[in-house]
């Protein structure tokens, strides 16, 4: 009954999401048994699957065709708990903690 | 009738407190007091507060001051009044946004100076100088590296000679919950954690005895866990180490030897040693070393005084503290862990007699 | 103008609201950020203690990426039915809704008994030494550590830790804690579109008009989805890597 | 909309019709009856936590008394902290925010009336259920329950499960009630109603409401891994098996300092209605007002080790907290300066309202200054954990937090009750306040830097400590004298004081538009909304514009009022996380887990019968 409704994609189009999402998964397995990378895997993982999740976050939950508000009401807890939690980890690599 | 007058008043009455503040803090019998700073870190961070009482002073006047002025200025004359309809003033706003900041970098600068001097004890401190603390609920023990073998330790309890005019880091651990070891006269507060330890350093300028307390609440008995840090000069604090190294005295005397069993029989050397010197990094007993303990001037960490204002110990004050103790610690200290498992206090079959007491204090008082 | 007051409320749905949007998603989206503080904590915990376990069994131990992709392949693909089934209602073709809303089910289902298998093989795991050489076969990678595993578990290993429970070590609390809240969101979800399911079949519950009550559990399924993209990676993936001091 | 099939099969759920007395109360949905039990309970527990302190000061009162155990002095304090923060202040704020957002944007409701009553009994459960604890011993590890003080083998008493339970519910109510109110500002304000429109009030709550939901989470893992390390022995904070305690304080405060700002906030919201209204003049730099409200609850964020600056984090981590902690200032003075600037060249009339309002300012101010003092990581080595802190503490949070609220209570009195209070009673009980906790606070920072630890139950004679905390005791029975009399002053007048006039203040916002205490339905028809401060622009003629900006009443669907039906299955959800709370803590009971499985079936029955008992009624 709403707009927005008019742009959401076809069943055609999610299932090639669906691809998508699978074969990045596919690949970052693939990646993972790639030996040579060594700590270079961790940033390319990173970049991967921040992929997935804005895949799924943008068109599974359509927040690409809705209102920005919903964006920023999901956006500030996820970019909130990301940086939270690096500055944990942070603060137990320099601080009293054994890392 | 109370009115706005009395708002005008209060201003200098809060002023008036603020002064007797410094006054009264200053005040040194106070044994505990951070504005007699008697060593070079707790000064440093003495400076540190003077800034920022400073700052804040005038913070405080200027806000509280342009506060008066407008209640008293600007109060309703009439009923009917309606004053200009001001929304703001974009300059205004802007020198009040960057005035604190400034002045809160201009503080920021020697915080951060004594933070990192506080944090690393100075280059020229002594190996040897490096002793260890751990926290026990509710008392605190003390290991000194031993002078003769380096693999060994000498363990005291509840009271810290220290050589004046050096620095002492300090190791600090807890086997238990966190506690916190503190000398306001020495130095700021850092917390004994159990499994992760912690360090920090002192010195004493002048030699005395500085009260220090622990300050991380860490359950029933956290009030009463106290203790002394002895500042000497270096000589007689190498006395005191090799005394301490010795172990306890044989006395000849016989209600003292009838102590001794008593010590045995009634569990207490289960818990509590007679011998000081240990391995390095050896685990430690449940109760204070009691080897020295009659060389204390406090008996339950600080909490009964068996000396006159610090002074030499008073045998008469030590027995009667030492008998008070045995008989029922938990009366003295709340939840303490030797009345709590010690077996002749869960036991009631296997209380103490009176005699027993009585042996027990004329034993321990021998333990000079 | 009227004042009497009707004591009914229409549905939500229908209400004026100021930015045109509906309370019920407004409140859902909010939910979302809200519960990504909650995982972020629980992350925080499991990073903070990689690699701090003082035994085993760790990561590298139990941990079996092959299976655990299946699962986190079925998991993607039941984002993917719920979106049809979504779609399907607002196209009014109820039975594809019933379809993928129950295909969703069951590969949810699924993917919680892949986390049964999983938890139940890492709790009665324990080290053969004589599989030793197997182990190193199985992962191929990390030779060194795994090395060093293995002659470890000579030591010590077989006759101390057998299986990883929550009980266990470092990684066995934050582990099982981190993973089991996921897979509590996901049977929770499991259990929302059943009922969804099932109202179906009621008359007029489930209409495209009211297309949004789908639309609340799918963004909540999805969710749980994008929390697994992220525990997949940070939590699989980097578990087995070998960090500084683990 | 006609009536929808009822889907469960033979049983019919139905709503209410027009319940009287208790009942009418158990099952009401509507914003200004929650508002008022929120602050009648909020106001008891408050109570309940003074003379909690009450009985503190007399223990501490001298040297050496022997008044209370050492067991009970711990709990007592452990349970003042809690009450006062999670049972007084934050309840205290929730009353405001169900009494008056709906009014201050021109709403009928909040958007999820059923969630704000299930908010409502929530709080009561979890607050009934740490009020109990005290029979068979409360918790007594702090009300930041520092790892591993908390563990099965320090604490293995009931106490400590009592305090985490009694949070998590609590927990799930802020929860309901932030989400709630979340969407009610976005989405149930007038028409023209414009963000840069909204009361401040209602924008700090807004803000307080997205700190909650952010930082609520972080502390419901934190406690649930405290469950799991007692319950089955995991080893969250178990230091045998290489767990830190210090992440439990990390945890801690990451939720503990934006939980500092969740009590403020609103505080601060209500000193810049009342400052306004009783200068006659628009609150100054409004929009810097609210900025520096939104740059406050962002940079709360980043500060939270300044609570550990002794914990040994080392001097890089503590320069950086020390210099966003210092940085926290500069907002929270701008808005201390605009507060100043909106009574500068104002016509003031001091009724007892204004008092509070301007008593906050001066209060606050010391309490934030001893906080830059505390920021100041190198000296707070030496006030970390002395009566320094408590010092503070009272400072923000009575100085600060209960100073706005009195100032709200009395200022919105008339609205909620009809009635007008005694303000003669209520000058003298601002008097009251002012003097007595100055004379209970202030000493405090003496002892503090004179080496007193906190948390002491007693303390030895010759520290010289005494005199100020015979002083520091003395002060709370003037606080008792005020409070007394104010219960006296409000009590009486709420049954028959003179009635008020609809706006007796000549105020701003659209709650005094309407009448005193409001209809039911509150507006009987929505309002348009022109320019901030839209009431007092309609009374004086001054709109910015003669339009609004966006909008008309029509959006609004005026030509009826619907208000939603009375609901059992709010309280029902409640009671079930309620009984849930008792059947974990007392696990042991009967077979294992049994009352949990109880407390849990009632609140799945709540739940399904509350999404789908009819949104109009059957009847
Ligand atoms: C309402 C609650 C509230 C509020 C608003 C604040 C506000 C602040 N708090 Fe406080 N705080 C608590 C509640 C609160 N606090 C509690 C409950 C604890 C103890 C927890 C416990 O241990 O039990 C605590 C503890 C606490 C500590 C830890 C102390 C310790 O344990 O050692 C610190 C350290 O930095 C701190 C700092 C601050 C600062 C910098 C602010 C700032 O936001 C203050 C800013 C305000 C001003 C500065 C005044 C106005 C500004 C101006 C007029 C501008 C000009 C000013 C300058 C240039 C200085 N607080
Ligand atoms: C909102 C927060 C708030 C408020 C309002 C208060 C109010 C008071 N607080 Fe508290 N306090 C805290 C929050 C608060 N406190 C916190 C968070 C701690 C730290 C806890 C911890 O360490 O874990 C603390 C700790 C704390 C301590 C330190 C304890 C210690 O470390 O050992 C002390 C000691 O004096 C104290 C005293 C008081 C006093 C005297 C009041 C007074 O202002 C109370 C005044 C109110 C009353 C006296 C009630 C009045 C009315 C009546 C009694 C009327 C009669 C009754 C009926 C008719 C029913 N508080
Ligand atoms: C279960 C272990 C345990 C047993 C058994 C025990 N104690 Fe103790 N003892 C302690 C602990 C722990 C303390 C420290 C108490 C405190 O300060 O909180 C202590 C303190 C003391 C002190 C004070 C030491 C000091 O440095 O101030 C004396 C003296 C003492 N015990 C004597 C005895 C005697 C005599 C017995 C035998 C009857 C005994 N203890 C049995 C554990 C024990
Ligand atoms: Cu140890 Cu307090
Ligand atoms: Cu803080």
């Amino acid at each position: 009954m709403s707009k927005e409704e008019i742009h959401h994609p076809t069943a055609k189009q999610y299932f090639r999401i669906a691809m998508v999402l699978s074969v990045i998964t596919a690949i970052e397995v693939a990646i993972f048994y790639l030996e040579f990378l060594g700590y270079w895997m961790v940033p390319i993982l990173v970049v991967l699957s921040t992929g997935k999740f804005a895949l799924v976050a943008m068109y599974y939950m359509h927040l690409r065709y809705d209102h920005k508000l919903f964006t920023y009401l999901f956006v500030s807890g996820v970019v909130l708990a990301t940086v939270v939690i690096f500055a944990i980890i942070s603060l137990f690599s320099f601080g009293i903690g054994r890392w | 009738m109370l009115n706005f007058n009395t708002l005008k008043q209060a201003t200098p009455l809060v002023l008036t407190l603020l002064i007797s503040l410094v006054l009264i803090a200053c005040y040194p019998e106070h044994n505990q007091s951070t504005f007699d700073a008697a060593g070079p870190v707790a000064e440093k961070q003495l400076n540190v507060f003077w800034w920022i009482l400073i700052g804040a002073a005038i913070v405080f006047v200027i806000v509280e001051a342009a506060l008066a002025y407008a209640i008293i200025k600007y109060r309703r004359k009439d009923e009917s009044e309606t004053p200009k309809q001001t929304h703001g003033n974009a300059k205004l706003e802007i020198v009040w946004t960057t005035l604190p900041a400034l002045m809160l970098i201009i503080i920021a600068i020697p915080t951060i100076n004594t933070l990192f001097y506080a944090a690393e004890p100075p280059k020229h401190a002594l190996e040897q100088h490096t002793l260890k603390a751990i926290g026990h609920q509710w008392w605190f023990e003390f290991r000194y590296p031993s002078p003769l073998d380096e693999n060994k330790e000498i363990v005291t309890a509840n009271e810290v000679y220290i050589p004046v005019g050096y620095p002492i880091s300090i190791e600090l651990d807890s086997v238990d919950v966190i506690h916190s070891f503190w000398v306001p006269k020495l130095a700021g507060k850092v917390d004994m954690v159990p499994a992760e330890g912690n360090k920090m350093w002192f010195e004493a300028d002048e030699p005395g005895v500085y009260y220090g307390q622990c300050a991380e609440y860490c359950g029933d008995s956290h009030a009463n866990m106290r203790f002394r840090v002895v500042a000497v000069p270096e000589n007689e604090f190498n006395d005191w180490l090799a005394y301490q190294s010795a172990p306890a005295i044989e006395s000849p005397d016989a209600l003292a030897l009838s102590g001794q069993e008593v010590f045995k029989s009634a569990g207490c050397s289960g818990c509590h040693a007679l011998k000081t010197v240990v391995n390095k990094g050896s685990k430690g007993r449940i109760g204070p070393n009691l080897t020295h303990v009659a060389s204390r001037r406090h008996l339950a960490a600080g909490v009964l005084t068996n000396s006159e204002d610090g002074g030499p110990v008073n045998d008469s004050y030590l027995q009667e503290n030492l008998r008070n103790w045995i008989k029922d610690p938990n009366s003295i200290k709340p939840g303490n862990i030797m009345s709590a498992q010690g077996v002749v206090y869960t036991d009631p079959d296997r209380k103490l007699t009176e005699e027993e007491i009585s042996a027990l204090v004329g034993y321990l008082t021998t333990l000079k | 103008m009227s004042t009497d007051v009707h004591n009914n409320n229409t549905h939500e749905d229908h209400d004026y609201t100021t930015t045109g949007l509906n309370h019920r998603k407004m409140l859902m989206w909010a939910f979302l950020g809200s519960d990504c503080m909650f995982f972020g904590a629980l992350i925080a915990t499991y990073l903070v203690y990689q690699g701090k376990s003082l035994v085993g069994p760790y990561p590298i131990d139990v941990f079996d990426i092959p299976v655990t992709s299946v699962s986190t392949f079925v998991l993607l693909m039941s984002s993917m039915s719920m979106v049809l089934a979504y779609a399907a209602l607002t196209q009014n073709k109820i039975n594809g809704f019933r379809i993928w809303m129950a295909s969703t089910a069951i590969m949810g289902a699924t993917f919680i008994g892949f986390q049964v298998y999983e938890f139940s093989s890492f709790s009665t795991f324990h080290v053969d030494i004589e599989s030793c050489a197997e182990q190193k076969v199985k992962y191929g990678k990390f030779d060194d550590y795994e090395a060093e595993l293995c002659s470890n578990a000579k030591e010590d290993h077989v006759e101390t830790h057998d299986g990883l429970k929550p009980q266990t070590n470092l990684f066995g609390t934050t582990f099982y804690t981190l993973t089991g809240f996921h897979g509590a969101h996901v049977t929770l979800g499991i259990v929302w579109i059943l009922s969804l399911l099932f109202l179906s079949y009621k008359k007029g519950m489930i209409t495209p008009e009211r297309h949004l009550d789908v639309d609340l559990a799918a963004l909540y399924w999805h969710f749980v989805d994008v929390v697994w993209i992220v525990i997949f990676t940070v939590i699989y993936l980097f578990g087995v890597f070998p960090f500084p001091g683990s | 909309m006609s009536s929808l099939p009822i889907p469960v099969p033979n049983i019919k759920i139905s709503r209410p019709v027009n319940p009287t007395g208790i009942w009418s109360w158990i099952t009401t949905v509507d914003h200004k009856r929650i508002g008022i039990m929120y602050g009648i309970t909020a106001f008891i527990l408050f109570l309940s936590g003074g003379i909690e302190a009450t009985i503190m000061r007399l223990q501490l009162a001298g040297p050496e008394l022997d008044i209370v155990s050492a067991a009970i002095y711990n709990q007592l304090f452990t349970m003042h902290g809690t009450t006062m923060i999670f049972l007084a202040i934050m309840p205290l704020s929730a009353a405001f925010f169900n009494y008056l957002i709906p009014l201050q944007i021109g709403a009928r409701d909040v958007a999820f009336p059923r969630l704000n009553a299930f908010s409502y009994w929530t709080f009561l459960g979890g607050a009934l259920m740490l009020k109990l604890s005290w029979i068979g011993g409360a918790t007594d590890a702090g009300w930041f329950g520092y790892a591993p003080l908390t563990s099965i083998d320090q604490n293995p008493g009931k106490g400590i499960d009592f305090w985490i339970l009694s949070l998590q519910i609590l927990g799930v109510a802020s929860l309901g009630s932030a989400f709630n109110f979340i969407v009610t500002i976005i989405n149930l304000r007038a028409p023209g109603m414009t963000w840069m429109r909204l009361p401040l009030f209602t924008w700090m709550s807004f803000i307080t409401a997205i700190l909650l939901v952010l930082a609520f989470p972080v502390i419901t893992v934190a406690l649930i891994e405290l469950t799991f390390d007692r319950y089955f022995a995991f080893n969250f904070f178990n230091v045998a098996n290489g767990g830190s305690v210090v992440l439990w304080q990390h945890l801690f405060w990451v939720f503990g300092h934006p939980e500092v700002y969740i009590l403020i906030l609103p505080a601060m919201g209500i000193v810049s209605e009342v400052l306004p209204v009783f200068s006659r003049k628009p609150l100054f730099g409004y929009a810097t007002v609210v900025l520096a409200g939104a740059i406050i609850a962002f940079m709360g964020w980043m500060v939270w080790s300044h609570h550990m600056f002794t914990v040994g984090l080392g001097p890089v981590a503590n320069t950086v907290f020390t210099i966003t902690t210092m940085l926290i200032a500069v907002p929270t003075g701008i808005k201390m300066f605009n507060w100043i600037g909106t009574i500068w060249g104002g016509s003031l009339k001091l009724n007892t309202p204004m008092l509070f309002s301007l008593g906050f300012i001066a209060m606050f101010l010391i309490g934030g200054l001893s906080g830059v003092m505390h920021a100041v990581s190198a000296h707070d080595a030496q006030q970390q954990d002395t009566y320094f802190v408590p010092a503070h503490i009272h400072y923000v949070l009575f100085g600060g937090a209960i100073m706005a609220i009195l100032s709200g209570i009395y200022f919105w009195f008339p609205k909620f009750s009809g009635k007008m209070y005694s303000e003669r009673e209520g000058k003298l009980h601002f008097w009251l306040m002012m003097i007595g906790q100055n004379v209970t606070f202030f000493p405090m920072h003496f002892v503090g830097l004179d080496g007193m630890p906190r948390r002491i139950y007693t303390y030895a004679e010759g520290m010289g400590w005494d005199l100020w905390n015979a002083v520091a005791t003395a002060g709370v029975f003037i606080l008792i004298a005020g409070f007394l009399v104010m219960i006296n002053n409000l009590g009486r007048h709420w049954r028959n004081g003179p009635t008020a006039t609809n706006d007796p203040w000549d105020a701003r916002t659209l709650e005094w538009s309407i009448s005193s205490p409001p209809p039911h339905y509150n507006f009987e028809e929505i309002p348009v909304v022109r320019s901030l401060d839209d009431w007092w622009e309609t009374k004086y003629g001054t709109h910015e514009k003669a339009v609004p900006v966006s909008g008309s009443s029509d959006d609004a669907h005026n030509s009826d009022i619907h208000m939603p039906q009375p609901s059992y299955w709010p309280a029902v959800t409640s009671l079930g996380l309620f009984v849930g709370g008792y059947g974990i803590v007392f696990n042991d009971l009967l077979f294992p887990y049994l009352f949990a499985g109880i407390g849990l079936l009632i609140t799945v029955i709540g739940v399904y019968a509350w999404s789908l008992e009819p949104v109009n009624d059957p009847e």
